[in-house]
């Protein structure tokens, strides 16, 4: 425990260093006000609810990235068509999904994430079901949940128990 | 030159986007939907505009300061985008449930 | 052009604050409300005055809203059990209307 | 620069000291009183000092050293020395008067205490700065302090007029401030000193004045913008209404007085003074009928201030006029302390009626309602200041007034004077009529009528001031001596 | 016509559009927002009044103005704040009154 | 019901003769503003030629808390006084009689994590604005209301910072803003011998000071205030 | 260049006015609250393009400051809107 705890700490301040660093323009004289806000917000985060929170792998970040970058884009090109086409075919839906990630950050982060690919958007989360609302019907099914959910797992260094697609449940809820 | 030109370019198409979105805000037909719109359409176009704002300016740490508005746009964006349709989700379901007996109520009473 | 801007930021301000003002539900008034304050510090940093732009952004974008909203909330009808139903023809002194559509 | 700290330093610590109590107060848990108190009563040393030595010559101090277009300046005649004077008497009055009327520790006696300093603060800043957008703060907290004030009761009337009285002056505000913002736009300063050098005469300038002028009057509550001041005043708790009654509309009159006739006397018109003494001349009418159709004490003496805001303006006319402006603005001196005495004297007195009989509906309540011989003493002396009937300061106020109207042959302001004073004896008299009803009250009023005893230093508190009232009848000439002194009139 | 004086004439009706509304309208919660309206309205006269150019066209904004909105604008929230709290007590009050002690 | 024409307290005699007389006043001020539009006044060159001696090289930071800092410390009364009355009002609520109960819906995880990662940008860019303040737009007041509103969110995600204003470290921290400034000017008239004077050399670091103070206190006051307002009191 | 920018900014004012009508035709709150989330996020691109055109780095700070609060109303918004019917 003592490690994670130091390791978190240790995160938490370079993370904050570094966002101190951009915002001031790397003003030397600027560290007056950075140290105490730094530790500030050190002590804040001790002071949260298990503050220990695991950390992206630094290579499995970079991996992330590009597919996030690649897959939000997509999602923008393809909710712009959508929009600017002359009749709206979308069928929205909504689908529920079995998370196989576990509770934590890793979890959150996916769910931030499906609201930015292309057609599915995190509704709700009801135990380990999230709800994701779909625009073109539920036909599609979840194979790129399924591939997102791997690549977070992934960029945390976890191992899904169940990595079959086939096997979660991808039923329509509501038309 | 062709530096200023790209950027004018990305500039040109994070517009584009965000046109993208508040068109889809009107036309797309319940909340769910406009979420959608919202959300990507208008990160990306922040995102291409910040890119095109990146190529003009030259320090590092402006780039960075940058990249620091669309990352915090985009997670609040995400959350935000989630909260709300929680919430639309929860309250349509309890509607779901008392509208048949808001129904039989109206009936018996007219 | 950059009259052109001026001009558009100008209708933009005026009809934001006049419909804020008007439209009937309370609701809509606070959101346009708020709306109108994020146009007030685009306005104030079309003017060279990024100090009151930042100042604005942070009331107007964060606080006024929050505030607003909390005092909405606390003025609409108490509803004890219902939840999902609105109770018609209370309207109280302080004029906070609920949104009927 | 240095040469002058030791003097004009004062001006700094009478806006500083209040402050400072009202910090020390808010900080302290438990007894946030003491410092209060202790900042009264020096603020009262310093007041003094302030009306001393204004004597020689006026005092200027320019905050940090910046002069004036870029800095804000202080500035003190015996004009606003005699104000800061009334104001930290009758405060100090008053602070001895609240000692025993808030329950201690209750959390209205912990924000009265700090409301109040702020109150102080705000008045002495009125009346020294010379900055017309530091007196837009001044104005503000002035507003905001006496609407959270009011709220100290905290029956449903209360807020309601709290809140009617806090949206109202914020308009007032926001109107003085665009003036301000007309002014600076044309002449980028907000020292009124230099803008009285600088400003002419023009369209832009009389906007400005008129802007400035309507949201101060908004504030003073003169005749079609009074409709805030009754509930306001009435429902306040007794100290508050004395305060509010006695200083804090003599305030905002303090910064009419001086943008009309001071800093922009250009653009100031003699129809707009005509207007203006017009208004106050229907205020005393309507003041004086709408107390004589009262139901209750306090509210009867709410409208009565109505009446003698009137007085103050309907002298606009005279101040304008070469031949009388030195004698009717002795008048409005005096029209000000000596409303300022006799006001808070009966706010404190309807207060301690309002504590003994539980009620204060003139139509039950008795002589048996009243605490003691003390408060009928004050209520009397008071009422006699207000009618305007010699010995009183009220009645030199008159006296200047008609003595003027009379030799420029302002008949109708004449009349309109004595009529006012007669229906001011009307409703006077309804109060002491009701000192002197020694039937039972009603059966129905029984159980409730015992209310709490009222204490010795509220009663006497409420004596001094009326007390006070009177003693500016005998003392005409050394008042308007110091007050005469070193008076800056355009 | 200069930037300025387009964006002081949007301030006047602001300012004019907050006090019509101010006046006519009973529902608080509206009268605060028209208020605020106004007071951002004599806002926008002080900062168009700093927007100046000079003789090569530089942009030379006035500071005065600006340090003069930033208190203003302090103020403003806080009065709102405090009428909004007004504002719901007065309902707490006026609600228990009318339907008595439940 | 609660028509648009219920909502106003005006007949509508009286408001068309309202809005005549304000579009009146419109077009005079319209007029006057025409015509006062070539003086150009304004003190930029008096601030910039004293811009050296005020410690800061941003000049609305010089101008507020140097130039015209009693303003400043008026307005930080003004906050101060707002959020003790408002405080006193809170106490005061009893029991929800009219009031809703507290909200039964559930805190999303999601928000719980927003807040987590937000709340230290939140205070980055709070201690960023307080150091910019000096040479670039930013200051004491911006920096308080961004981490008001850290303060704003952690109430939403259930996680109350503490606010009760009856607490001694609470009271200390409302005051401190306006006390830094009140502290220093009394202690510069010791000084110096003139309220407000910062000795040229040691403003820099001395406004620094006051505005940090400012900083914490504005947020506190805000913070406090806001808990007033929201339903269910300031209690979590 | 700056012309092109100015008329980009232009076209971003204008689908703020665009979200206006949705803000005004509702129907449901929610509906209401989003298209406020979008001027948000459009200012922030306009102050962004602002910054640009008049070479004011200072006005990144703002869009910062809106970028970071932008999330205070929509929660604000979701915790206190209450129920509604559709």
């Amino acid at each position: 425990m003592n490690r994670h705890m130091a390791s978190s700490i240790a995160s938490t301040t370079l993370l904050s260093g570094l966002i101190w660093w951009i915002l001031s323009d790397g003003a030397l004289e600027s560290w007056i006000i950075g140290v105490p806000a730094i530790l500030l917000i050190v002590g804040w985060s001790l002071s949260q609810q298990n503050s220990f929170q695991s950390l992206p792998r630094f290579f499995g970040l970079l991996e992330f990235v590009p597919y996030f970058l690649w897959e939000s884009l997509r999602g923008g090109i393809d909710v712009a068509r959508l929009a600017l086409a002359p009749s709206t075919s979308i069928n929205p839906c909504f689908i529920s999904f079995d998370l196989q990630l576990p509770k934590g950050p890793a979890q959150r982060v996916f769910i931030n994430t499906v609201s930015l690919l292309p057609g599915t958007l995190s509704a709700d989360l009801l135990g380990e079901q999230l709800i994701v609302h779909r625009l073109r019907g539920a036909s599609d099914g979840d194979q790129d949940l399924r591939e997102c959910e791997r690549r977070v797992a992934r960029m945390y260094g976890l191992t899904l128990t169940d990595a079959d697609p086939g096997q979660s449940s991808a039923g329509a809820l509501r038309p | 030159m062709t530096l200023e030109l790209l950027s004018v370019l990305l500039a040109i198409a994070g517009v584009v986007f965000f046109f993208a979105g508040a068109l889809g805000l009107l036309r797309f037909p319940d909340v769910y939907s406009r979420l959608h719109a919202l959300t990507k359409a208008d990160n990306l176009g922040l995102g291409l505009i910040v890119m095109a704002a990146i190529l003009q300016s030259s320090s590092p740490a402006q780039w960075l300061k940058l990249i620091l508005i669309w990352l915090m746009v985009m997670l609040s964006g995400a959350v935000t985008c989630h909260l709300v349709a929680r919430r639309a989700r929860r309250i349509d379901s309890r509607v779901d449930k008392t509208l048949e007996s808001n129904a039989r109520q109206e009936e018996s009473g007219a | 052009m950059m009259h052109l801007f001026d001009l558009l930021l100008i209708l933009g301000l005026l009809s934001f604050a006049t419909l804020s003002l008007t439209v009937r539900d309370v609701f809509t008034s606070i959101v346009l409300f708020i709306s109108t304050g994020l146009i007030i510090a685009l306005t104030w940093a079309r003017l060279g005055a990024p100090d009151i732009a930042i100042a604005e952004a942070a009331i107007g974008a964060g606080l006024t809203g929050a505030l607003l909203l909390a005092a909405w909330r606390r003025l609409q009808p108490a509803v004890t059990d219902q939840r999902t139903h609105c109770r018609n023809g209370s309207s109280s002194p302080t004029g906070a209307d609920d949104e009927r559509h | 620069m240095s040469e002058l700290t030791s003097g004009p330093a004062l001006l700094a610590w009478l806006i500083s000291l209040p402050l400072l109590g009202a910090l020390t107060s808010i900080a302290l848990k438990h007894g946030g009183r003491w410092p209060a108190l202790a900042v009264v009563i020096a603020n009262l040393g310093l007041a003094c000092w302030l009306l001393a030595s204004t004597q020689s010559a006026p005092l200027r101090y320019a905050l940090g050293g910046w002069e004036a277009p870029l800095g804000i300046v202080l500035y003190a005649d015996t004009l606003s020395a005699m104000m800061i004077g009334i104001t930290a008497f009758v405060g100090a009055v008053v602070s001895w008067y609240s000692l025993d009327y808030f329950t201690r520790d209750s959390s209205s006696e912990r924000t009265f205490w700090p409301l109040w300093c702020l109150l102080l603060t705000a008045l002495n800043t009125l009346f020294l700065s010379g900055d017309a957008f530091n007196l837009y703060v001044g104005l503000e907290i002035l507003s905001l302090s006496a609407v959270a004030l009011v709220t100290l009761s905290s029956g449903l009337e209360a807020i309601q007029a709290a809140l009617r009285y806090l949206l109202v002056s914020l308009m007032g505000s926001l109107c003085y401030l665009l003036g301000v913002a007309l002014l600076y736009q044309a002449y980028a300063t907000l020292d009124l000193a230099l803008l009285a050098e600088v400003s002419g005469s023009g369209m832009l300038e009389r906007a400005a004045l008129a802007l400035m002028v309507a949201g101060l009057l908004l504030k003073t509550a003169l005749f079609p913008l009074h409709f805030w001041l009754p509930q306001a005043h009435a429902g306040a708790p007794a100290p508050v209404s004395a305060l509010l009654s006695a200083l804090v509309l003599k305030a905002t009159f303090y910064l009419i007085l001086r943008l009309w006739f001071d800093t922009l006397a250009d653009a100031a018109t003699q129809m707009g003074s005509l207007l203006l003494g017009l208004l106050g001349c229907i205020a005393i009418l309507w003041g004086s009928l709408q107390a004589l159709r009262a139901q209750r004490l306090k509210q009867l003496v709410a409208y009565s201030t109505v009446a003698q805001i009137g007085y103050l303006f309907a002298l606009f006319p005279l101040l304008n006029d070469p031949r009388v402006a030195g004698a009717a603005f002795d008048s409005v001196i005096y029209f000000v302390i000596a409303h300022a005495c006799a006001k808070g004297a009966m706010f404190l007195a309807a207060g301690n009626i309002l504590t003994a009989a539980g009620h204060d509906r003139l139509a039950d309540l008795r002589a048996a309602n009243l605490p003691s011989a003390i408060t009928l003493f004050a209520l009397a002396i008071a009422g006699v200041s207000l009618i305007g009937l010699p010995p009183t300061g009220g009645f030199i106020a008159k006296w200047l007034l008609l003595q003027s109207a009379l030799q420029v042959g302002a008949w109708w302001l004449a009349g309109v004077v004595l009529l006012g004073g007669l229906l001011a004896a009307a409703y006077i008299f309804r109060i002491l009529a009701v000192c002197f009803d020694i039937s039972p009250p009603p059966a129905a009023m029984q159980p409730s009528s015992q209310g709490a005893i009222v204490s010795a230093g509220r009663q006497w508190s409420a004596l001094i001031l009326a007390l006070a009232a009177l003693a500016l009848g005998f003392l005409a000439a050394p008042v308007l001596d110091l007050f005469d002194a070193n008076l800056v009139t355009d | 016509m200069s930037t300025s004086l387009l964006f002081s004439l949007c301030g006047i009706a602001l300012f004019l559009l907050g006090l019509y509304v101010a006046l006519t309208t009973s529902a608080m919660l509206r009268r605060i927002l028209a208020i605020n309206i106004m007071g951002n309205g004599v806002f926008m006269l002080f900062i168009a009044s700093a927007y100046q150019r000079g003789e090569d066209g530089v942009l030379i904004t006035d500071p005065v103005p600006h340090a003069l909105v930033l208190t203003g604008i302090v103020v403003a929230v806080s009065a709102t704040a405090l009428a909004l709290t007004l504002v719901c007590r007065l309902h707490e009050l006026s609600s228990a009154s009318h339907e008595g002690p439940e | 019901m609660n028509a648009t024409d219920a909502n106003s307290a005006v007949p509508p005699l009286g408001r068309s003769l309202l809005a005549i007389a304000l579009v009146g006043i419109g077009l005079v001020l319209g007029w006057a503003l025409w015509h006062q539009a070539n003086a150009q006044a304004s003190l930029t060159a008096t601030v910039m030629t004293e811009l050296p001696n005020s410690g800061v090289t941003n000049p609305v930071t010089a101008v507020l808390l140097n130039f015209r800092a009693f303003d400043t410390m008026l307005e930080l009364a003004v906050l101060l006084l707002v959020a003790v009355t408002a405080g006193m009002l809170g106490e005061r609520r009893t029991a929800p009689a009219g009031e809703r109960p507290a909200e039964t819906v559930s805190v999303s995880p999601l928000l719980l994590s927003l807040t987590r990662d937000l709340t230290p940008v939140m205070i980055l860019v709070s201690a960023y604005l307080l150091w910019v303040g000096a040479k670039e737009p930013g200051g004491a007041f911006q920096a308080g209301a961004v981490l008001a509103s850290a303060g704003v969110l952690a109430h939403f995600s259930g996680r109350s910072w503490r606010s009760d204003h009856r607490d001694t470290s609470i009271r200390m921290l409302l005051v401190l803003g306006t006390g830094a400034f009140l502290i220093s000017a009394l202690a510069m008239l010791g000084v110096t011998g003139t309220y407000f004077d910062y000795p040229v050399a040691w403003a820099g670091i001395w406004i620094l000071a006051i505005e940090t103070a400012a900083t914490l206190s504005i947020a506190v006051m805000l913070y406090v205030t806001f808990c007033a307002v929201m339903p269910g009191g300031d209690r979590p | 260049m700056t012309a092109y920018l100015i008329g980009l900014v232009v076209l971003l004012l204008c689908t703020l006015l665009l979200g206006l009508v949705r803000v005004f035709s509702g129907p449901s709150r929610a509906d209401r609250m989003l298209a406020s989330q979008l001027f948000g996020t459009t200012g922030v691109a306009i102050i962004v393009l602002l910054a640009l055109i008049t070479d004011m780095n200072g006005l990144h700070d703002v869009a910062l400051v809106m970028a970071v609060l932008a999330p205070i109303t929509s929660v604000a918004f979701v915790h206190m809107a209450g129920d509604e019917q559709r």
